[in-house]
């Protein structure tokens, strides 16, 4: 299923900036906003714009976490493993994540429904163990629990 | 102001992720159904983490009540009884606020101030923190804001607001501890224009999340603070250099920042003072190093987020090779409130070279994890036992980290240490930017140095060597004592390469990654010792060098550990037998397979001890 | 060259400096980056400075005087002259001002096709700089009218007064590594070296002495005058050293059947190259590695060239070639050494008078070097100009001679790519350079493309009224419709089967940068 | 302004490195990824020296003198600092001199070799980056297993060529050189980032295997291209040029060539090169000795000018030969032939 890219959307992004390269960063969030990642010909497209290199911009791409080059599932599920996360557990709950839906990090299982990501503290340390599924913070889970509200969203109830 | 009834909750990060969403659009909804003339109002993080979701109540004239861990379901009993019969919901209630304008409190309700929570807390940054509206620029106008701002811009000279700053004795609150006044000075005096002022709200120690409250519960205070310095340094142009993953903060500073310019605190000639300052905002990417202020500059610019050497400095040389200044969230909300109440009010708190309060994060093994404020030199003692109540019972407190990965650990016996910004360094630690992770004696140290290493080589911009190779080998000595390879020498190993990390890195991370690991094997070198010579880890965390016990009392003989067992070291554990699941020690490789697949968490580890000591037992009857 | 760091602003017209002279455009774009120079980039295509450039004036092929006329005339109605310059260092202004009374800069945008609002703001930025450098190469002078587009520079730079000092001045980048030194050493019909003219009696005299022989004391023919008087059959023999007109010459049909009427052909060369073929005598000669020497840049600076291998088989050095013919046809000549010739050279050369070889090292000498003690010199035209005054000559806009119409309605330029050089003899045969870039190609515009239902990459049918070739399509926005581009290096698909051989009559430069071609799908 | 550098007195230039007044002053600090046309990185870090007063160790290469700074560039503090980082270097590099073609030239072997890294039992021995080698493109080796990520290749690159073909991508241990989506190098080709490249990461395609540097003759000469005059410089081994890198003395091109002046070199070898005089004899060119070829030229010159005059022959000088060659060709057809009809192709 190749969909081809409408570079509309990046053209109409990179007109709301004046500064070039220093407005990078925030095109390449606008367009991860509007596309749910960063496409190859719209890289070139923002290359053209912003008159910067399309191996600049790949560099920038591949030094931030937050930048996807593929398509991300429709949920996004976030472990955090910030120290007070980890000192509760996030491994393991990062783990059984993992096994339950057959990937890697980073990586968004063969359906397209999920993409897993361990993030470095989202900051409710109070609330440790934190995940999170499309958005919606869970705090104070066990790994069962969270395998639970995985299966949830997996069933499509939530 | 208002005589409707109020119903405040926190909808921090830290509420939302306990449940407050529910809990909100329920009292909405349930105020919309029963016609109830009531205000339900979202405010950020007050502090108190452990009892979340909290939802608070304020009648007309009377004291603001609060109640804890409040779901959905508790709503309509809570706002039933405390609203329409003004009779506060006795089962969930916390506590009460000190009355004020002559409210009326409720009886025996304890007051929130008296809280041991509460108790030791001074609140100078967080002041507006859980009671104002970060939304309504009204609210913070409403508790004295922008009038330190109005008062510089009409009656300071940038040379007094400096001196101001210098003599309250403000210092960096991001870590580094460099007193404020001198830097803005430095920037002042540089030559060059324009000139560029940058909040560093790229909050990235994980177990830290201080700025996010403050940002999330109370914008506009980092606002003010940044116009005073502007002026101070004379920047026209500020940056406030946020993290994408607090959507929350860069929602409200978005709102903010459009109601600072509608109400003329930012733009073209501020309140006709002819001062011109705007703030954009700019969102960070996912990339630990642009806390350093030179990565920051550098990813504000469009780069990868690669540190620059310094010097020279940002004063001199920054965004876009401009004299900058760059301060912390921290720091900047302090200002104002220096700027008000004056230089020698703030300096009164704390200690002689650590002066007036500092935020901190307070998690981890804590019995009331939180957000805190607390006046600079408080032993530490009384912010783990008397404000966070120790650590869970029957678990021993064991140590506390501050400063996340660029810190070190405090240990039990050093649990009298003072906070503040010396004697913590005398302690092979930091300030650090204010997140305080509480161990308890199932942390493994050796574990936690490798988990703070892991982080600082996934974080590593790779640009000098001795941070991109260095900490990779540092990781990866301690990947190996952690899975019983350890060589000999590993531990003079760690010390050496640490130090030569330390000296040679580029950049703060590098400088201070090998922090975490130099001052465990400091405190806790037997641990060391144990993992590397006696292949054991005494808290069972690490799987290779424990042990798989398996609850005699508990086992119910599922069998499903029997067929997971690769090597077939676990006899009976079926129906069959009717006898629980036995280890052989001797046949264990330490895959974990049985304690990962037992489904009722029967199974336990514990640290294996010298050979020939295992044959105690191959299974225990209590833990 | 590196007098870009001085300058504000640098004015590229008729130059894609980054493909035909790549390290010199370096220092543009290092000026433009981290000196804040402003740059204004004049050229048909979009080519790779448009990048670095605050303006890109796309002007149509062969417009070039309605273009520099226009920004003049602006700097003229604006008052941007500098009337002190003027007054004291040039004559003839008030010629250029009247005939540009007559000329308006909507004319200006209507012959050029580029917006007159560019051109003010080309013409505000040019005359607001402190300093100012144009750079111009072949895009210029290559032209029936090249000579007249120079000629509108020089104005355009003695009415601003941007010249005479370190920063400013109108400099033309050489195509080949020794155009300057082969100019320079006599190897053009109407000078003896140094620029002496050969019609000048006491020059004349000064050279019969140097040399102990009689000269002749007719102008010469000009290479293209050759290829012309061959076909007349009045040229009946051609000594060829290094060249290959057989590709490089406008119209190579007839260069080709020119020069199979002469009678005696030796050509020197170390390729069979096209031209060779048609030799009686081929002489196997050398390359830049094999012998020493001297090259003269396109700053005039003279740079000692050293022998680093033997040339292969019997092949010579060209010198000691050109010796053992001219000794054997009687006019002697007995150097041992290239140095020795260096010498006589800079006897004859008062520009090069303090020139030798043990002179030479590093950075070489720019002439101007009049005595053994002379550094070399910079700038030009310092203090004043080699007539003595600066001359407007004022310069009418001449449509190219071939315009596109409806049998053949594309102009097609032609010029350089970086990776291929000249008539392709060396790049070609080396192994890296020509698997890089294997073939031509003519580029042509999407929207031109598309009308014709051209794909990128296929193959086309380019022609003109002198010949057809057939080439593979580049669809690219570097060119504006209307226009296509063919470099000229490749023998495959030469372009110059394709252009005319009309000439500027004062230059005798052939118009390669403009002739109306034709595009048929094959 | 006064630094005191090694005890020595040295009179340092405001904004001015270290390093800059070290090496004025002939003091001589290792480095790997400083490059003098390039910005400063400080990136490799071997270039530590002490300054007083200061406890951490300071990269020579990016700071600043300062009035009556006092700089050691060499202890033990510093050697034992110096040879950690090459060892960890070391650590993550193939160490394969014995075929590296950089050998002889390598600035990590000669280091190593100073500092006495070591490389058999290197204490930080650990996981390495295993990256295939891409030789796709016409002219470069890119062997990512050797590179230090000194930023060197793409630093000149972006800030001397302006091209920004490659950039670093990635972070951390597991950063690479890479184009954008890190594929086959497809640039203009000038090779300046191979000059640049202090290891075995980056090398010429055409010169691979082709001979050592200690082998190999250098001749300083100027390109034979375009009218810029690129000094360059010839590397020879058995009469044959195997490699061509811009001069390391004062040059007009200060270091850059283009693709031109530094691939474009094999057709000197090329073996279709002319190496004996040929004579068309029937429509066919025959072999002839140097005395036939220019008795038979002679002979039919002097025939042509008696029989229709001097002006009846033309000479084609080049732009392509020296000066030298030029100035006796002209002279040969003036004052030799008699005619003025000698011109080049200056016009076009």
């Amino acid at each position: 299923m190749i969909k081809e890219i409408d570079l509309c959307a990046a053209e109409g992004i990179i007109k709301k900036y004046t500064d070039g390269v220093s407005d990078l960063i925030s095109v390449l969030q606008d367009v991860q906003e509007a596309y749910g990642y960063i496409p190859e010909p719209v890289v070139y497209v923002i290359a053209e714009g912003l008159n910067i290199y399309p191996s600049h911009i790949f560099g920038v791409i591949t030094f931030y976490a937050q930048f996807k080059l593929k398509p991300a599932g429709k949920y996004i599920v976030k472990v955090c493993t910030g120290t007070a996360c980890h000192v509760k557990g996030s491994e393991r709950i990062s783990k059984e994540i993992k096994e339950l839906l057959k990937v890697k990090v980073g990586d968004t299982t063969g359906d397209g429904r999920f993409t897993f990501e361990e993030v470095a503290c989202v900051g409710a340390c109070a609330q440790a163990p934190m995940v999170i599924v499309g958005g919606n913070e869970y705090g104070k889970v066990t790994h069962t629990e969270a395998k639970k509200i995985v299966k949830k969203y997996q069933a499509g109830k939530k | 102001m208002t005589t409707k009834p109020k119903i405040i909750i926190g909808m921090g990060t830290c509420g939302l992720a306990a449940g407050a969403r529910a809990v909100f659009e329920e009292a909405e909804k349930y105020i919309h159904e029963k016609k109830i003339g009531a205000q339900v109002i979202g405010v950020g993080c007050i502090g108190m983490c452990h009892e979340e979701p909290l939802l608070d109540i304020v009648m007309p004239k009377r004291t603001r009540v609060i109640y804890s861990r409040v779901t959905a379901d508790m709503i309509s009993k809570i706002i039933h009884s405390h609203i329409q019969k003004d009779k506060p919901e006795k089962g969930h209630v916390l506590s009460q606020m000190l009355p004020d304008d002559g409210a009326n409190p409720y009886p025996s309700i304890p007051y929130y101030e008296e809280m041991p929570f509460n108790k030791k807390q001074h609140r100078i940054v967080l002041k507006n923190c859980g009671f104002i509206n970060p939304l309504s620029i009204n609210e913070y106008i409403a508790r004295d804001g922008y009038e330190a701002a109005k008062n510089v811009l009409f009656s300071m000279k940038p040379e007094e607001i400096i001196d101001t700053v210098k003599r309250s004795g403000l210092r960096g609150r991001g870590g580094g501890g460099f007193p404020t006044g001198m830097k803005w000075e430095f920037c002042r005096k540089a030559e060059g224009s324009p000139k560029y002022l940058i909040c560093n709200a790229d909050e990235g120690d994980p177990g830290a999340f201080m700025d996010r409250s403050v940002l999330e519960g109370d914008p506009h205070s980092v606002i003010e603070g940044m116009i005073i310095a502007a002026y101070a340094i004379g920047a026209n142009q500020g940056y406030i250099y946020v993290r994408a993953e607090y959507p929350l903060a860069v929602k409200h500073l978005k709102v903010a920042i459009a109601q600072a310019r509608e109400k003329d605190f930012l733009g073209k000639n501020i309140l006709g003072s002819g001062f011109d300052f705007d703030i954009d905002l700019k969102q960070g990417a996912g990339a630990f190093v642009c806390g350093e202020e030179t990565a920051l500059i550098a990813s504000i610019e469009g780069e990868r987020g690669m540190p620059r050497s310094k010097p020279p400095f940002p004063a001199n040389k920054g965004l876009w090779g401009k004299p900058t200044n760059i301060n912390n969230v921290e720091t900047f909300a302090n200002v104002p409130q220096i700027i008000l109440k004056g230089a020698d009010w703030y300096a009164g708190f704390g200690t002689e070279k650590s002066k007036g309060t500092k935020v901190f994060a307070l998690t981890g093994k804590i019995k009331r994890p939180g957000l805190i404020e607390v006046p600079m030199g408080i032993p530490l003692k009384e912010i783990i036992f008397d404000i966070g109540g120790g650590v869970a019972d029957g678990s021993r407190f064991k140590a506390v980290q501050t400063g996340g990965p660029s810190g070190g650990c405090i240990p039990a016996e050093l649990i009298d240490t003072h906070v503040e910004y010396e004697s913590l360094i005398a302690a092979g630690t930091m300030m650090g930017s204010g997140g305080m992770v509480v161990m308890d004696d199932s942390n493994c140290m050796v574990e936690m140095a490798r988990f703070f290493l892991n982080f600082s080589t996934d974080e590593s911009c790779g640009k000098c060597v001795p941070c991109r190779i260095g900490t990779k080998r540092l990781l990866e000595i301690l990947e190996r004592i952690v899975a019983g390879k350890a060589k000999e020498n590993d531990l003079e190993l760690l010390a050496s390469l640490g130090g030569t990390v330390k000296t040679a890195s580029l950049c703060g991370l590098g400088q201070t990654a090998p922090n975490p690991v130099l001052s465990m094997i400091r405190y806790f070198r037997d641990e060391y010792v144990e993992h590397i010579k006696d292949k054991s880890c005494r808290t069972g965390t690490c799987q290779a060098l424990s042990r798989y016990i398996v609850n005699l009392d508990t086992c119910k003989m599922c069998g499903i550990c029997v067929k997971g067992c690769p090597v077939d070291a676990i006899a009976d554990g079926t129906k069959k037998t009717k006898k629980p699941a036995l280890i052989d020690d001797e046949k264990c490789i330490r895959c974990g397979i049985c304690f990962e697949k037992c489904p009722f968490g029967v199974i336990y580890t514990k640290g294996a001890k010298k050979a020939g000591h295992v044959k105690e037992g191959l299974s225990e009857v209590k833990v | 060259m590196d007098e870009v760091e001085k300058t504000d602003l640098i004015f590229v017209i008729g130059s894609n400096t980054t493909e035909a002279h790549p390290v010199a455009a370096l220092g543009l774009k290092k000026a433009v980056r981290y000196n804040g120079t402003k740059l204004i980039v004049a050229d048909p295509r979009r080519i790779d400075l448009c990048r670095f450039a605050d303006l890109h004036l796309g002007h149509r092929p062969a417009t070039d005087v309605a273009l520099i006329n226009g920004i003049l005339k602006v700097i003229i109605d604006e008052d941007l002259i500098n009337k002190e310059f003027i007054n004291e260092r040039t004559e003839g202004f008030e010629d250029v001002r009247n005939l540009l009374s007559r000329f308006t800069i909507d004319e200006a945008e209507r012959i050029t096709g580029v917006p007159k609002e560019k051109i003010v703001k080309a013409a505000r930025m040019y005359a607001g700089a402190k300093n100012a450098l144009i750079y111009y190469t072949m895009g210029i002078t290559q032209h029936s009218n090249g000579t007249g587009n120079v000629l509108s520079l020089a104005n355009l730079v003695l009415a601003t007064g941007k010249i005479g000092r370190e920063g400013s001045g109108l400099n033309p980048l050489r195509g080949q590594n020794n155009v300057q030194g082969a100019c320079d050493a006599g190897a053009i019909s109407e000078y003896y070296p140094g620029y002496q003219k050969v019609n000048d009696e006491k020059n004349r005299e000064k050279f019969e002495r140097l040399w102990g022989a009689k000269l002749s004391e007719k102008i010469g023919l000009t290479a293209t005058e050759m290829t012309e008087a061959a076909d007349a059959e009045k040229i009946k023999a051609m000594y060829v050293m290094g060249e290959n007109p057989l590709i490089s010459d406008p119209d190579i049909n007839h260069t080709r059947a020119a020069f199979s009427k002469i009678e005696f052909l030796v050509v020197q060369d170390i390729f069979m190259s096209e031209t060779a073929e048609l030799a009686h005598v081929i002489l196997p000669a050398s390359c830049f590695a094999e012998k020493d020497g001297t090259f003269t840049n396109t700053e005039r600076r003279v740079q000692r060239v050293r022998k680093a291998v033997e040339p292969p088989g019997e092949a010579m050095e060209d010198w000691q070639i050109i010796m053992k013919i001219s000794n054997a046809f009687g006019c002697k000549m007995e150097y041992e050494h290239p140095s020795q010739i260096m010498d006589e050279l800079a006897l004859s050369m008062p520009q090069c008078a303090g020139i030798s070889f043990d002179r030479l090292n590093g950075l070489g000498i720019q002439w101007p070097c009049p005595d053994k003690a002379h550094p070399g010199t910079r700038t030009l035209h310092k203090e004043r100009f080699t007539r003595g005054k600066g001359l407007f000559k004022p310069v009418e806009y001449i449509p190219p001679r071939e315009l596109p119409d409806k049998e053949y309605p594309f102009t097609l330029t032609t010029g350089r790519m970086l990776t291929h050089y000249h008539t392709g003899t060396m790049t070609r045969r080396s192994a890296g350079t020509n698997e890089h870039v294997k073939e031509g190609y003519v580029e042509i515009s999407p929207e031109d493309a598309n009308r014709l239902n051209i794909k990128n990459g296929e193959k086309i049918r380019v022609s003109s009224r002198r010949g057809q070739i057939d080439i593979k399509a580049k669809v690219t926005t570097m060119v504006s419709p209307g226009i296509v581009f063919i470099p000229f290096h490749f023998k495959e698909a030469a372009a110059n089967v394709l252009t005319s051989r009309e000439l500027d009559p004062i230059a005798k430069i052939p118009e390669l940068k403009s002739c109306a071609v034709k595009i048929e799908k094959k | 302004m006064k630094v005191i550098i090694d005890n020595k007195e040295i009179i340092a230039n405001e904004g001015e490195t270290v390093l800059e007044a070290a090496k004025r002053a002939g003091l001589k600090i290792p480095t790997l990824c400083h490059h003098p046309r390039l910005s400063n990185y400080g990136g490799c870090r071997v270039c530590v020296v002490e300054v007083g007063g200061m406890n951490r160790l300071i990269t020579s290469c990016t700071t600043p003198v300062s009035d009556g700074m006092v700089v050691t560039t060499d202890s033990p503090k510093i050697r034992e600092t110096r040879k950690t980082l090459l060892e960890l270097i070391l650590s993550d590099h193939p160490n394969d001199c014995m075929t590296c073609d950089k050998t002889g030239e390598c600035a990590l072997q000669d280091l190593a070799y100073e500092y006495g890294a070591n490389v058999k039992e290197n204490p930080y021995d650990g996981a390495m980056r295993q990256y295939p080698t891409e030789d796709k493109n016409q002219f470069i080796i890119r062997d990512f297993s050797k590179c230090i990520l000194c930023a060197k290749c793409t630093r000149v690159c972006d800030e001397v060529r302006a091209v920004g073909a490659i950039d670093i991508m990635k972070r951390g241990f597991y950063a690479k050189v890479a184009t954008s989506f890190d594929g086959v190098l497809d640039c203009e080709f000038c090779g300046n980032c191979v000059d640049v490249c202090p290891v075995g990461s980056l090398t010429e395609k055409l010169a691979k295997g082709k001979g050592r540097t200690w082998e190999t003759g250098k001749v300083d000469t100027i390109c034979g291209y375009c009218g810029v005059g690129c000094g360059i410089t010839l590397h020879i081994k058995d009469n044959t040029v195997i490699k061509v890198t811009p001069t390391e003395k004062e040059s007009v091109n200060n270091g850059a060539l283009c693709v031109k002046g530094k691939f474009a070199y094999d057709f000197i070898n090329n073996k279709d090169r002319l190496t004996r005089p040929l004579i068309k004899k029937d429509d066919k060119f025959v072999e002839a000795s140097w005395d036939e070829a220019i008795d038979y030229t002679v002979k039919r010159l002097k025939e042509i000018k008696e029989k229709y005059g001097s002006n009846s022959i033309g000479g084609l000088s080049s732009a392509r030969c020296t000066n030298e060659e030029n100035y006796i060709f002209q002279k040969f057809i003036r004052a030799g032939i008699g005619t003025n009809n000698v011109d080049h192709c200056a016009r076009y």
